[in-house]
């Protein structure tokens, strides 16, 4: 299953960047996102819960970053187990180009799913995978453009992390690792 | 039917014996049978078509209060045997893969059983199931047969070194040479045939799920050993191979299976690796332990059959005689880890019966078989030939249509006339008249009015169509056939044992599920003893009770047990009559006598007559004053085994009307004439009938086995996986044309086995025949309504 | 496969039961009326309630009733009961032409039109038969205060609504337009009566000149779940619903509707079935305006 | 635990059971009555566990046995009256209309409930009130010409 579309963030390319690979900020933008714990550089795990109308599906998965060139691209791949849901597997490119102050983000998603999510029929998680993309970036961008995430915070949380860090590496999940969750229940 | 019916209990529409049970529920399956204190099994399967293991924690699983034990494949994999094991392998080269209960180091299909959690009750062995945590890591799924023999292909079992599992060629001789001659030979007649039609027919994954899903029952004793109650067809081959498998000396070793099973249809023949994992921990654990499989896991495991795709050529002349069959057969197996059958088997026997009933000159037939990422194929009723029979009833008409003949005639002129017939890839035909059967279709068809109905309908922009197919079809399986291709006998075997009340017991090995075989044995043994059916029982599918069988498989019933049975009653009646004319001082033997309403009658002189049960109590209770040689006791068990194969032979016909705007039709009819051989009883032969053309048109049209790009099934519940309601299917119209049997002692035949492979081909071509106007040649299943609009599409632009 | 564990089953008698059961603020409730797209999630452990409440006994939503030109039907009404009662106009025939094929007996013994406008799934068929009636669901949250919101406002696509979760759906509001009015609910599912590839539901409503004053249609089946097809109304609005126009609504609806593919039917079929589906339901709903049907 | 008591074939069964026990699985292991049975999993499509809950044919593996405490609900063993079969087992017998008998409970209590609702149907209505029971072996031939058989029987009784 494939997922393309772009979006205009209020921030300039090195804090959208920053942003995307900030776990705190990840944490408030994922939709349902319960706990983002880094485990080396270029990991994280993660526990976020698809809320798709009375379902609730509790994913708990990792996500890796590759091939990241700051400020402008990068690569995340999220894997994540949602139990007797089955499992959810998103590849996500994103790239980010300037535009005036703001910044252009685009992602290609390639989503594989798994039982149950599988059966659910590609369409349906299309459309939940779309609707869970949106919401995430409408949340990055209040949280962007909102002047409560001063310059100053965001420094100190990098620093915290490890002075010697180099920005490239610090690892990130998108939200799209949440894309692909939806129950086919199917009624009479 | 009262007592006085005596001899005519053949042929008699008896209503079933199994019926009263049934009908009140009081019939017991395995998944009713309770043994107390039994524990319960579910698996933790496969989320992944290709991924290696990297690590399964059961560790939360295990703390659940309740579970006993939870296993996974590193630890059985040194305490039970790895299949292949010779009792459940063919005698034919192929590449057999090694596996165990649970996946080892990887997994091979979305569904395969990784981890066995044993808890007090199901709802906690599902909640254990839960929580076992397994670590995959993907590869890349082989989804495509042809990819799969590609020589970059990922190699899905590393050992094997190939993708391709099985491959033969059928026709030329034994000799790579002979072959190389007999298709160069073949290619001549190609290159100067008049009419040559080359085609590519595609089957897609299906096939005959029982409403039964899987069930197995076991319980261990150190003295008695291991008891097993299954839902199998093949008890006592199961019993060999647990036995084989587990380290468990035969003679410690049942297994019953119940009398009440729920279906069958070839998904309940093969040795599976469940039964070895659930009676392993019977023993290990020392308690009795149940597992009744879910519909979920039923459709990702079993029941995938079909699967193949036929580049088939047929050459021919303008007077319709057929000079030359090519045919390059190439069946998705899936990973083939299944006991007995491996996937390959049935696309071996379908290319071995793909000529169907005509005559060829000349054929070159090759099968190739793949090794795919998906459940293993498992044999489903019209083994491994519901493909090839729906390629060849489409070429022959496709040849029809291209020299302007009509299909019905085209067929009749190339039918077998003459039986005995060996075919041209070596198989028997023993008997039968298929020339008479076809006149009888073609006379309850009435071709000619339809074809006037057909003109008129066109005119009214309606589109009516009318579509033929035939087969034979194997009437049990002969040991000549049955050694090589399952490394087992084929002989029927049954006991019959007379009690001094004058009331008979059948034992017999096979294993029913649903055929009616206490009812049609009854008949048979009262029509030979003179007696009421009420006086006969059966006892099928227990090792511990039954003649030694190799189970209910290729219509067996009609064709092997039932003359078994009719040879011991013979056998009986033999000492019988020379007992009671010892008794009488009558110079006679058993030809002079005959059994009728209760009694036995000398023909000579019927005074001289004694009742059944008086001389059956006297040859049991009173064994004195007996003929020279003779000894008391009443007591037979008969081997059955047929001079040569044999078959029976169908021919349907069916109209369609197609509705142009969406693709859709609607069966308005279908014909039958049936080659049954001697009927028993019609009541359930013609069940057998509706049954399989039913399953036929199903798996034709409606049901489907699909996998995405990453191999998950997408169809594991009947929401998906589609099954005809009665609303979507006709009444059928059955009528016979038997031909009685030379080679069993009642005439009759087998049947119901292989009923299904001709419907896929009449069907589309009746939907092709409703289309002639637009010229349309359909040649890939399924049927289905979006298919045909878009033919419609391309053949209006 | 067996529902995960369920710690409280409770089955109020009154409404202001149900509130003070709503009120418990337990996590994890669902709320049971007929139980048969509900228990499938249950029993298949993708919903895990730890409290069910089943509404089976709550007589108070089990009517149909029509006041001043609305007719007002009980969230509890199950199918049979919809397809059986003679209280239904035709021109609400599509509201028994869906329920008279929902599922199968069994089913249509216990699913009511509250449950299956609750759940929502994409392909089923009351949604879409509300949508075309424009129908009024009328919610009640646990402080007892009612509201009502259009069918068009109700629908979120699959699964979702604007229902909250402290929020019960009492009944529907049809508002009749009384002579000249028809309607009419048709589907294709490969299998009779299964779930609809595309169902269409339509509602037609002809002033004194004959010309359609009103007109809704909506589709089920789409990977957005019960939708309106504007374009196709806007081409029929004014005229006298003849076979020239429905075909020209019908080619608009299916530019204006995206369909998805997948093993049954490719996205081409789905946008053949609108045309065929959709000429059947507007000529059913025109004869049945004109009483003809 | 919840404690219910649930009527079945006119006897009360009361009982403590989890929550999450379904009906179908108190039937055949509370109750004993194995003659209803499982044929598919979470899809409740296959009808083999159908029985009557206050005389009307509803599917036991698609309701929690809570859902019917105080309910009175008759499965296949409930059918026949001292012995006596009903007519529609009657025809069923007569007809052929069952092989391997696991889809029969199924079939017979949707269609006893069937034909009090349509007393004269029609083939297809009588097919399309079947679409809730899979049935694998007949073909539905036989099970139609029982069921009308015992339509015709009852034109017969009535005239």
């Amino acid at each position: 299953m494939e997922l393309k579309d772009e979006v205009i963030i209020g921030a300039d390319r090195e804090k959208v960047f920053r942003a995307l690979n900030d776990p705190n900020i990840l944490k408030q933008a994922i939709p349902g996102c319960e706990a983002i714990e880094k485990t080396s550089d270029d990991n994280y795990n993660a526990t976020v819960v698809s809320k798709i109308g009375p379902l609730k599906i509790r994913f708990k998965g990792q996500a890796t970053i590759s091939e990241s060139n700051f400020p402008s691209d990068y690569k995340i791949t999220g894997e994540g187990r949602g139990g007797p849901a089955g499992h959810a597997k998103v590849v996500a490119s994103v790239s980010l180009t300037e535009k005036g102050k703001s910044t252009r983000l685009t992602y290609v998603v390639q989503a594989d799913i798994g039982s149950k999510l599988a059966q659910l029929g590609g369409a349906l998680v299309q459309k939940t995978a779309k609707k869970l993309s949106t919401q995430f970036f409408e949340h990055l961008n209040t949280l962007l453009s909102s002047n409560s995430l001063a310059e100053k915070d965001t420094e100190e949380i990098s620093m915290t992390n490890s002075p010697t860090t180099n920005w490239a590496k610090v690892g990130a999940i998108s939200t799209i690792l949440v894309v692909g969750i939806l129950a086919w229940i199917v009624s009479k | 039917m009262s007592q006085e019916h005596g001899k005519d209990w053949m042929g008699a529409p008896l209503p079933r014996k199994e019926d009263r049970r049934l009908l009140t529920g009081k019939g017991k399956y395995v998944s009713d049978i309770v043994i107390p204190g039994a524990l319960h099994a579910v698996f933790v399967r496969s989320e992944y078509a290709h991924a290696k293991i990297l690590s399964i924690d059961t560790m939360e699983a295990e703390e659940l209060e309740g579970v006993e034990r939870i296993y996974v494949g590193e630890q059985i994999k040194h305490t039970i045997k790895s299949m292949p094991q010779p009792i459940v392998q063919p005698n034919l080269p192929a590449h057999y893969p090694t596996f165990w209960p649970l996946a080892v180091d990887k997994v091979t299909f979305h569904g395969e059983p990784v981890a066995l959690v044993i808890a007090r009750n199901k709802y906690i062995a599902e909640d254990a199931a839960e929580l076992v945590f397994i670590d995959y890591e993907e590869l890349e799924p082989v989804l495509d047969p042809e990819e799969a023999l590609k020589p970059d292909a990922t190699i899905i079992h590393e050992k094997d070194g190939t993708n391709e599992i099985f491959s033969m060629t059928f026709t030329g001789g034994d000799t790579e040479e002979s072959q190389a001659e007999n298709a160069t030979e073949v290619e001549q007649i190609f290159q100067n045939a008049p009419v040559v039609i080359k085609e590519r027919f595609k089957t897609h994954r299906t096939g005959i799920t029982p409403m039964e899903p899987r069930a197995i029952l076991c319980d261990w004793d150190d003295s008695d050993g291991l008891l097993a109650y299954i839902t199998t067809q093949r008890p006592h081959i199961d019993r060999l191979a647990l036995s084989d498998i587990l380290d468990i000396s035969a003679e410690k070793v049942q297994v019953i299976a119940p009398r009440d099973q729920g279906g069958g249809f070839g998904i309940k023949a093969p040795f599976y690796r469940e039964n070895i994992i659930i009676a392993y921990a019977a023993r290990d654990l020392e308690q009795p332990v149940r597992w009744v499989e879910s519909r979920y896991e039923s459709l990702m495991n079993v029941g995938q059959e079909r699967d193949q795709i036929n580049d088939m050529e047929i050459a021919a002349d303008l007077e319709g005689n057929l000079l030359a069959l090519r045919n390059f057969g190439l069946a998705d197996n899936g990973v083939g880890t299944v006991g007995v059958y491996w996937g390959f088997v049935m696309p071996f026997l379908g290319a071995i019966e793909l000529p169907n009933g005509y005559k060829w000159p000349k054929a070159d037939i090759r099968l190739k078989v793949a090794t795919t990422n998906k459940a293993c194929l498992t044999p489903s009723r019209a083994f491994g030939h519901f493909p090839t029979r729906f390629a060849i009833e489409r070429c022959i008409d496709m040849v029809a249509h291209k020299i302007g003949m009509e299909p019905s005639e085209l067929r009749r002129k190339n039918l077998v006339a003459d039986l005995p017939y060996t075919s041209i890839t070596n198989e028997y035909y023993d008997s039968g008249d298929f020339v008479k059967v076809w006149d009888t279709l073609l006379e309850k068809a009435d071709l000619t009015n339809f074809r006037l109905e057909q003109k008129k309908a066109l005119s009214e922009n309606k589109y009516v169509g009318i579509g033929f197919g035939c087969g034979v079809e194997l009437s049990g399986v002969a040991s000549e056939l049955f050694v090589p291709m399952e490394n087992q006998p084929g002989f029927g075997a049954a006991t019959v044992r007379l009690d001094p009340r004058g009331k008979v017991q059948v034992f017999g090995g096979d294993a029913p599920g649903g055929q009616g075989h206490e009812t049609t044995t009854a008949q048979v043994v009262a029509s030979e003893f003179g007696i009421s059916p009420e006086d006969v029982i059966i006892t099928t599918g227990n090792t511990g009770s039954t003649p030694f069988g190799s189970g209910s498989v290729g219509a067996r019933m009609g064709s092997y047990f039932i003359s078994a049975v009719a040879e011991a009653c013979r056998q009986l009646k033999t000492k019988i009559t020379k007992i009671l004319a010892h008794d009488l001082q009558l110079e006679a033997s058993v030809e002079h006598f005959e059994f009728k309403n209760g009694e036995v009658i000398y023909l000579g002189d019927d005074s001289q007559r004694s009742s059944f049960l008086s001389i059956v109590e006297r040859i049991i209770m009173f064994p004195i004053n007996m003929p020279e040689g003779e000894t008391g006791g009443l007591d037979v068990t008969s081997f059955f085994e047929a001079a040569k194969p044999m078959i029976c032979f169908n021919a349907d016909c069916c109209v369609v009307e197609v509705s142009l705007d969406t693709g859709d039709f609607k069966i308005l009819k279908w014909i039958t004439a049936e080659d049954v051989g001697n009927v028993i009883n019609p009541l359930i032969v013609n069940g057998q009938m509706h049954g399989a053309i039913i399953q036929g048109i199903s798996n034709t049209v409606f049901e489907e086995f699909v996998y995405d790009e990453q191999g998950q099934q997408l169809t594991a519940d009947f929401e998906h996986y589609k099954m005809a309601t009665a609303a979507d299917v006709p009444n059928i119209n059955i009528n016979y044309a038997t031909t009685p049997c030379p080679h069993t002692p009642l005439g009759t035949r087998g049947i119901g086995e292989g009923r299904p492979s001709s419907v896929p081909g009449a069907l589309t071509n009746a939907v092709c025949d409703a289309l002639r106007p637009l010229g349309i040649e359909i040649t890939t299943l399924p049927l289905r309504p979006d298919a045909i609009w878009q033919k419609i599409q391309e053949a209006s632009h | 496969m067996y529902p995960a564990p369920i710690h409280r089953y409770s089955r109020p008698l009154t409404l202001e039961e149900l509130y003070a059961l709503l009120n418990s603020n337990d996590d994890d409730v669902l709320v049971l009326a007929g139980g048969q797209s509900a228990m499938q999630a249950v029993k298949s452990r993708m919903l895990r309630p730890s409290h069910v409440i089943d509404l089976q006994a709550l007589s108070e939503l089990k009517f149909i009733r029509t006041k001043k030109g609305t007719l007002t039907m009980g969230a509890m009404m199950r199918y049979v009961d919809i397809v059986s009662s003679d209280l239904i106009p035709l021109e609400l025939a599509a509201l028994q032409d869906a329920a008279s094929r929902v599922g199968d007996r069994q089913v249509r013994n216990r699913g009511t039109i509250g449950g299956s406008l609750c759940w929502n799934y994409s392909a089923a068929c009351t949604p879409a038969t509300v949508l075309a009636l424009d129908g009024k669901i009328n919610l009640i949250s646990q402080g007892g205060s009612t509201r009502q919101i259009a069918a068009d406002d109700f629908f979120l696509g699959p699964l979702e609504t604007a229902r909250s979760e402290s929020e019960i759906l009492l009944s529907v509001d049809f508002k009749l337009r009384g002579a000249k009015s028809g309607s009419a609910y048709k589907k294709w599912g490969l299998i009779t009566d299964a779930l609809p590839v595309i169902g269409m539901a339509t509602c037609l409503h002809f002033d004194n000149t004959d010309r359609c004053k009103h007109v809704r249609i909506a589709l089920t089946g789409l990977a957005n779940g019960a939708e309106r097809c504007t374009a196709a109304e806007a081409v029929l609005a004014g005229t006298d619903i003849s076979a020239e126009k429905i075909t020209q609504a019908m080619s608009a609806a299916c530019e204006e509707v995206s369909t998805y593919s997948d093993s049954i039917a490719t996205a081409a079929y789905r946008h053949q079935l609108i045309k065929t589906i959709g000429s059947d339901v507007l000529n059913i709903a025109k004869k049945r305006a004109f009483g003809l049907a | 635990m919840a404690k219910i008591a649930i009527r079945i074939n006119g006897k009360l069964f009361q009982e403590d059971i989890p929550e999450r026990m379904l009906l179908v699985d108190f039937i055949r292991e509370s109750a004993n009555l194995t003659g209803t049975h499982i044929g598919c999993t979470y899809e409740g499509v296959c009808g083999a566990c159908t029985v009557h809950l206050d005389n009307e044919a509803v599917k036991s593996c698609m309701l929690l046995a809570a859902q019917a405490d105080g309910h009175d609900i008759t499965t296949v063993e409930g059918l026949a009256q001292g012995g006596e079969l009903t007519a529609l087992q009657e025809a069923f017998k007569s007809e052929h209309g069952l092989q391997c008998g696991f889809c029969t409970a199924g079939i017979l209590m949707n269609m006893t409930d069937f034909l009090k609702q349509h007393p004269n149907p029609s083939e297809q209505e009588i097919r399309e009130g079947l679409i809730g029971n899979l049935c694998r072996c007949t073909g539905y031939v036989h099970i139609v010409n029982a069921v009308l058989k015992v339509v015709q029987e009852n034109q017969l009784k009535k005239a």
